[in-house]
């Protein structure tokens, strides 16, 4: 049986990508969500707070990471569930391909699509919030750091309830612990740099952990996809 | 064709007092068979006495609770098996958003490809020349089974692990299956169907295992 | 299994054996736990003098910390039960690891809701923001997450694996509860008991203290039996000793 | 009388400790109850299962949607 | 049983010219027929010939491009059909966290309940006595379906819209499919059926319009 | 054909309401959900803020209200999503039952399995974030009014979105403009409550506008699931 194009990782790696960058821009009306769904709990702020311009500020920086985080993982939910529900996922098992690496390239797409529109889009907000603009290099920095962080850890509890039917909400649920750390740095960066302090610091930490968990998550994420499928 | 199915002295596939579980009770009682490559074993039984379930096992997706499985003499192991099987399940598998053209070369950038039918040519076979870049969603039943149907040919597998591969198929698509499934079998493949439906397999009688729930 | 896990535990890790002894063991941990209570609580409500600082407030302390304590405990039970099941797929302890989560997180909310309604007149407030209150908050989160991520899955075993592989992850959280007093300078005190050394608080107020603390290790035993025996029933549902059980009890 | 009426007002801050103390018993409680009733509820459905798939063997027995024999 | 058909002057459903557009262009060719009660319509074609969106149409969940259809001799309206009519598509529309039990009881609330089979009959009529209480979740592919197939015998329906209703079911399960039809159609209702396999009807020949794509 | 049990209208809602609570009952874990992700929420604005006590108590009421709301849209989502992948929504049309009814009582249905606990917990994520007592029960009467007048035009906009697969995040773009001037009546009653004003007035304006969405709406459910779904 000679194979015309044999089954490498490279081509498998590329072939993941390619399937799910062209199914997000199927429906790139769903690209463009998480940025609205962004723009519009922004603008709802000031509405439920009053139009006090310092309050606006002092908030600002907060209520942007928040934000992202929570359009992130309005997301995430949906990473996995349609390959869950068509059969895609059994497919994508029987693959002659470690796990690990093509679930790798999922997340990759998936912060692609997601988190980098966010990423553009944050300063726009945290301008209409009246960030100043001396902290808006801090904010995007952090954020560059922030959501792939969020996007791995969030792919391994993605992978823990790949079994299950109601991965939503547990999953925010589960990831939770996981972020707090994440906005307390990212939220210190951008405060710091607001008050005219050195902000590099927490941005260095984000960095450092970013770099652990791109080594780690996708091996836990197999490893979690493993326990989570075999029964 | 005969010929070949005598010739391979280990079995791809060998198994032994083989059960599933599910909590405490076993699916279906121990089963006993060998699978040479060139031949093809046909799992029959009612409604519910787990055809799905046995094949899914065979796959890799559910955990055998007891018994042994064998794949080419050694015992069944993920790597070894992973790209040399395909499996057919009530699922498809197809993404809807994509047309059927983009779900197969999916499919073959994660499994390879074989030499011999293009991708145009695997859906022209099964029927579906004019609808390669609708989306699969648009399809009617039928031509969605048999969009999945065309990763058969094109992908590189030894063992196929069909489930009710005839439902929602007119004749032509029927006899489409079994054409597809004799021309795997002569090329030296093996299969395993499950179907409530009788397969017209011209190249000899298949092995039969019946299940009782 | 490896050869070098002793023979008795192999017996005790057989789920009969196990729903035997573990029924042999809880009247009598639950009655210690109640015997110990009492004691305790007698000693802290009515014996020990009040703080010259806090006055009668601080008797909160003595199901405030004992339950605190046990909250971290029982998580790194959890924890290590969590780690064998997943090395050795051991079902006793995917049992036990599940069944510890409730009553982990039943101490943890009782941290939470006495460590409020003393901080009421102590600081003023319901809640701050501060680390060791945050950090028990996560805790309890990580207990919810786990129950819930164990309840989403059809297949218990399978739903318990998952769970337990949070549970590991969740660890680190553990030391960060316990030094967060250290590390970040905050509202909540720090060290005041210290088993091993000479501790800051007066005899007549620690001892029921450690008498509480005693109980609700204790209670934990058994409660911990309570469960693990019912979720072996179900389990083992299609197991003859189960059936035997599930009849005798048809007939009353 | 007035000895335990001093002993429940806690010194000014009955109204935190007892609250306290009755959430302390009331969770206990509950998580020492739970085990019982969930106990119950499993053998029942035992039964239930075992009732039902006795009633399946006698269906696989002699299936009555088929007149003609297998 | 044949005087029965005979007796009934105006049709139940009469379609003429009756065609569906998706887009601009026609789904099947204008069709021509006359159901009256007592009577059954099978609809053949090959996959994707428009079996299932003509079942659709007349069940009032697509609507009539041109053409007119009248149903009891008025034109074809919501309120008149909505309690007479039951579909069967290849979407069962269970709630695959209920029961069999449970989800018979929602279609019965909605629709209301013959007198005869008690929801437990029917459920003991399609073959599934024992599984009356598992989530539908838990059920084969065939077990889904004939927990589906239980809603027919239950509703006080006249006219039954069956879109394959064989797909998936072994001997048993066909056999019982002709069965509740024959019941139906001596009862005095009227069905609609598509499919591929062959119909065994003891009630005389059934019309037939073939669809082509 | 003797009908034993005859479809009345009221056999026809109790049966719906029974289903969808029953439904929910099965899946009760995702019950405590919304709850938990309005906790979670709630919680993570302190970290990306900062513990300033008078910052926080200036913010609760708004940061509860938008919380809730989101928590509330997520749930929404899933209203229709399921019935529709299964063909159960299919089988509601075609019942003898006037559709709108039958939509008014999943609204129902959904309203007291996600909006309820959501009110219940809404004082205490209040008095997290330091909301005074005395604005307790303004935030909680404005909820009452709030949530049911979201859930209504929730179910409107759901049902709009019925027929596209991408129901989610457009619905919370759909719907935010919507909630812009139940947020600022909500907001300004808690608001009113905070500064010891009186607080009636707006909330006897979400009644007003709750009274009118609970006629309106269903009919327009039910006129939109015609549309979408009719293809
Ligand atoms: C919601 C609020 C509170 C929470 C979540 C909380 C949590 C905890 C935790 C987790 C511990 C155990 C730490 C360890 O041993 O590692 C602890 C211990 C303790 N807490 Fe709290 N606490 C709260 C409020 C308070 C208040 C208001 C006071 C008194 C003013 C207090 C006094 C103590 C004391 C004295 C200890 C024992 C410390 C030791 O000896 O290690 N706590 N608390
Ligand atoms: N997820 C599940 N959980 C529990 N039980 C299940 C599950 N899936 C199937 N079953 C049960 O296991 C048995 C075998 O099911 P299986 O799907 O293997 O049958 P099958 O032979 O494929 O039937 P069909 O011809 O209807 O497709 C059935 O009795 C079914 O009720
Ligand atoms: N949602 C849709 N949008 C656009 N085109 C569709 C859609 N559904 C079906 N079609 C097309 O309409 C035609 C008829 O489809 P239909 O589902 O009615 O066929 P069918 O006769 O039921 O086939 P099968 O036997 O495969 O079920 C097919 O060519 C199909 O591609
Ligand atoms: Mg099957
Ligand atoms: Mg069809």
């Amino acid at each position: 049986m000679a194979e015309r194009v044999p089954a490498t990782v490279t081509t498998a790696c590329a072939a993941m990508l390619r399937r799910d960058l062209l199914l997000a821009w199927r429906q790139r009306g769903d690209l463009a969500m998480p940025v609205l769904y962004a723009v519009i709990v922004t603008v709802l702020f000031p509405f439920a707070l009053g139009p006090d311009l310092a309050l606006l500020q002092r908030i600002a920086g907060g209520v942007v990471l928040v934000t992202v985080l929570l359009a992130m993982l309005l997301a995430l939910d949906a990473m996995f569930a349609s390959d869950i529900e068509d059969g895609s996922l059994e497919q994508l098992l029987l693959a002659p391909q470690p796990p690990a690496l093509l679930l790798g390239m999922k997340i990759l797409a998936h912060w692609l699509t997601t988190a980098l529109p966010l990423i553009v889009i944050a300063p726009v907000l945290a301008g209409m919030l009246h960030l100043p603009t001396a902290a808006m290099p801090a904010l995007v920095l952090a954020l560059l750091f922030a959501t792939p962080l969020l996007s791995l850890l969030g792919a391994v509890l993605v992978a823990l309830t790949a079994g299950t039917r109601r991965s939503g909400m547990l999953l925010a649920l589960m990831l939770l612990p996981l972020c707090v750390p994440v906005v307390i740095f990212a939220a210190g960066a951008v405060a710091a740099a607001q008050q005219g302090l050195p902000w590099l610091a927490p941005i260095a930490w984000l960095a450092a952990a970013f770099i652990l968990t791109v080594v780690l998550a996708p091996l836990a994420c197999a490893a979690a996809l493993r326990i989570a499928l075999d029964s | 064709m005969e010929a070949m199915t005598a010739v391979c002295a280990t079995p791809l596939l060998q198994a032994r007092q083989l059960t599933f579980h599910r909590g405490d009770e076993p699916v279906f009682a121990p089963l006993d068979f060998v699978l040479h490559t060139g031949e093809l074993l046909l799992i029959e039984g009612d409604n519910g006495s787990g055809k799905t379930t046995l094949l899914r096992v065979l796959a890799g997706l559910l955990h055998v609770s007891a018994g042994t499985l064998h794949w080419r003499g050694a015992p069944w192991q993920r790597d070894a098996v992973a790209g040399d099987l395909v499996f057919l399940g009530h699922q498809l598998g197809q993404k809807l958003d994509l047309s059927p053209r983009e779900n197969l070369a999916f499919a073959t950038g994660l499994h390879g490809q074989r030499a011999e039918p293009s991708i145009t040519d695997a859906l022209m076979r099964v029927g579906l020349s004019g609808y390669e870049d609708e989306p699969v969603r648009r399809l009617s039943a039928g031509q969605k089974k048999r969009a999945a149907l065309a990763r058969l040919p094109l992908l590189p597998a030894t063992l196929w692990l069909l489930d009710e591969p005839y439902a929602n198929l007119d004749r032509h698509g029927i006899a489409l299956v079994d054409r597809l499934l004799e021309s795997h079998l002569t090329g030296g493949g093996a299969a395993l169907v499950s179907s409530h439906s009788t397969v017209n397999f011209h190249g000899g009688e298949p092995q039969r295992i019946r299940l009782h729930g | 299994m490896s050869t070098w896990i002793p023979l008795w535990m192999h017996k005790l890790a057989s789920p009969p054996t196990f729903y035997r002894v573990a029924g042999a063991i809880r009247p009598w941990a639950l009655a210690l736990a109640l015997l110990l209570g009492a004691i305790g609580l007698y000693g802290g409500l009515v014996l020990a003098p009040p703080d010259y600082q806090q006055g009668d407030a601080y008797r909160i302390i003595f199901i405030h910390v004992p339950s605190a304590w046990m909250s971290m405990f029982i998580y790194a039970v959890m924890g290590v039960a969590g780690f064998v099941a997943l090395i050795w797929r051991l079902k006793l302890a995917e049992v036990v690891a599940m069944q510890s989560a409730p009553i982990g997180a039943a101490f943890t909310a009782i941290t939470l809701a006495s460590g409020s309604l003393w901080g009421k007149p102590m600081w003023g407030t319901w809640w701050t923001w501060d680390a060791r209150l945050t950090s028990e908050l996560v805790l309890l989160f990580l207990y919810l997450g786990v129950i819930g991520l164990y309840h989403a899955f059809e297949d218990r075993r399978q739903g318990a694996r998952a769970a337990s592989f949070l549970a590991i992850i969740g660890v680190i959280n553990v030391p960060i509860v316990h030094f967060s007093v250290v590390w970040w300078n905050t509202l909540h005190q720090g060290s005041t008991v210290n088993v091993f050394g000479h501790s800051k608080m007066a005899w007549d107020m620690l001892w029921p203290l450690l008498v509480v603390t005693l109980a609700t290790k204790f209670y934990y035993a058994a409660s911990l039996c309570a469960r693990a025996r019912t979720d072996l029933l179900d389990l083992e549902g299609g197991k003859d000793w189960v059936r035997k059980i599930a009849d005798a009890e048809a007939r009353p | 009388m007035s000895s335990l009426h001093e002993f429940l007002s806690m010194g000014g801050y009955g109204a935190y400790v007892w609250p306290a103390y009755a959430l302390f018993f009331a969770i206990l409680i509950a998580d020492s109850l739970a085990p019982g009733l969930r106990r119950r509820r499993i053998l029942r459905e035992l039964r239930a299962r075992l009732a039902r798939h006795a009633a399946r063997t006698v269906r696989a027995a002699e299936p009555p949607s088929s007149p003609s024999s297998p």
